[in-house]
């Protein structure tokens, strides 16, 4: 098997109308992958909140700039228990380091939760500036 | 998504059915705001038993709704939380600061706390 | 409204593993769109088979060739009734156009009904060829 | 796609849950083939009950077990199926040549026809 498989790459614009079909695809995917049903929800929720923050924050909400999303089945450690890898990719503005530490959960506050999901959902969380574009990466192996 | 509600003696039931993110939280806090802050409805509840997937833009509306019924002194009561929108309030640590009951007869029939 | 607008674009290998997760993103969509569950399922299924095509017959079932899938809202001959447009393109070997016409239906034959499942699913189904790649475009409106 | 099998007396019963397609119909179609050729079972159930998509490459091994029940005289039955299986079913315009049942005791129970 290949250290590293490309299994589905999405392109789509800045749309908050067409996160659905984003979950739509990374579900099963994740299924496919070998992802128990709960699993399955995590990486979901982490997928629909990195986009989620690229449309508001890098993006400023606005609407018809582009995305891409790449899916790659990985190794892990233990050559037998694969993972999934998730990239993102977008043009917008440069996030705040200080503002990508988060917030704590737990308080009535109306934001602020993204991260927190991601960071919960997944085993690694990166995200990097390259050039002009931001690049988050996301990997959850199979325990 | 969709977004109805019932209307009752001093209460407002909102009936949500399909995923709540970024596409349709506004719209979903704008309800529940409506209701508490212009209406001064005393008591509104949220039916999420068609409610498969929510993210935090979803647990935020709730969270407004929930802040407005505190400052108003009203009730903002979930019920019929499916295994994942339970994981995800669970996730946000925010589980306990809600009134949540299983079904309608138990959020209807419940004292205030 | 614009008359044609992007809602996501997909690229994948021609792997039959990553077809669920291309039919997890159609269903929401054709749903954002605007089609009932019965439509959704209908596109879905155009959806699958088409791939399957492009993977078993353009491909010769070869593992690791591109597929691009881009889905478009566009608008009906009455405005108000949107479509959903979905173009497939590979760059296989070019179909046998007799074959294209496809076999009737109600026969005990394996095989054989992927054409018609897709014509009886979409309003529109054309194969085309362009320079080295094959295009298939299908669409439909919602009633 | 998961595909586990419960055998009884001169009979085969497949509990088949999740999507059929391009990535899984080829084992089905084994299963199936193995059962009646190989193993001269005379009579084979399918469950679909779990199994809310098939496409036309899982209508196939449905019709390749089909066809070589016939020709083995061995029985092939099908119960189980959801909205979305007997409407391909239905595109197909196979549902009639097929012997269907609603549930396991129905296809357990069923005269030969
Ligand atoms: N993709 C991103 N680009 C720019 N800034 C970001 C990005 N993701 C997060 N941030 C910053 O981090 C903060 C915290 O994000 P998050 O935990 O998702 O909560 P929220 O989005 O509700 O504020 C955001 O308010 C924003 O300032
Ligand atoms: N994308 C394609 N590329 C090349 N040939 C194709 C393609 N789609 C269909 N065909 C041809 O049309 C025939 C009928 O297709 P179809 O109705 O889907 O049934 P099946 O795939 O089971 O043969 C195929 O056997 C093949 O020869």
């Amino acid at each position: 098997m290949p250290r590293r498989q490309l299994l589905l790459r999405i392109q789509l614009m800045s749309n908050p109308a067409v996160l659905c079909g984003v979950r739509g695809a990374v579900s099963p995917l994740a299924g496919a992958v070998g992802f128990g049903e709960e699993d399955c929800h995590k990486i979901t929720l982490a997928l629909d909140e990195a986009i989620t923050n690229v449309i508001r924050h890098a993006y400023g909400g606005k609407l018809e700039r582009p995305i891409k999303i790449e899916f790659h089945k990985v190794n892990g450690k233990d050559a037998a228990k694969a993972g999934l890898e998730i990239t993102l990719t977008d043009r917008g503005v440069k996030p705040n380091p200080d503002a990508l530490k988060g917030l704590p959960p737990g308080e009535l506050r109306s934001g602020g939760l993204g991260l927190h999901f991601m960071r919960q959902s997944m085993d690694t969380v990166v995200h990097t500036r390259v050039g002009s574009t931001n690049r988050l990466r996301m990997v959850k192996y199979i325990r | 998504m969709q977004i109805s509600a019932r209307h009752l003696d001093n209460t407002t039931i909102f009936d949500v059915t399909g995923d709540i993110d970024l596409a349709n939280s506004p719209a979903v806090r704008k309800a529940f705001l409506t209701e508490l802050r212009e209406k001064k409805i005393p008591r509104v509840i949220v039916n999420l038993q068609g409610v498969k997937y929510i993210d935090s833009s979803g647990i935020a509306s709730l969270v407004e709704g929930l802040k407005a019924s505190r400052d108003l002194k009203a009730r903002f009561i979930l019920f019929g939380l499916s295994k994942s929108a339970r994981e995800v309030l669970q996730l946000s640590r925010l589980l306990k600061l809600f009134e949540i009951y299983e079904n309608e007869e138990q959020a209807l029939s419940a004292e205030s706390v």
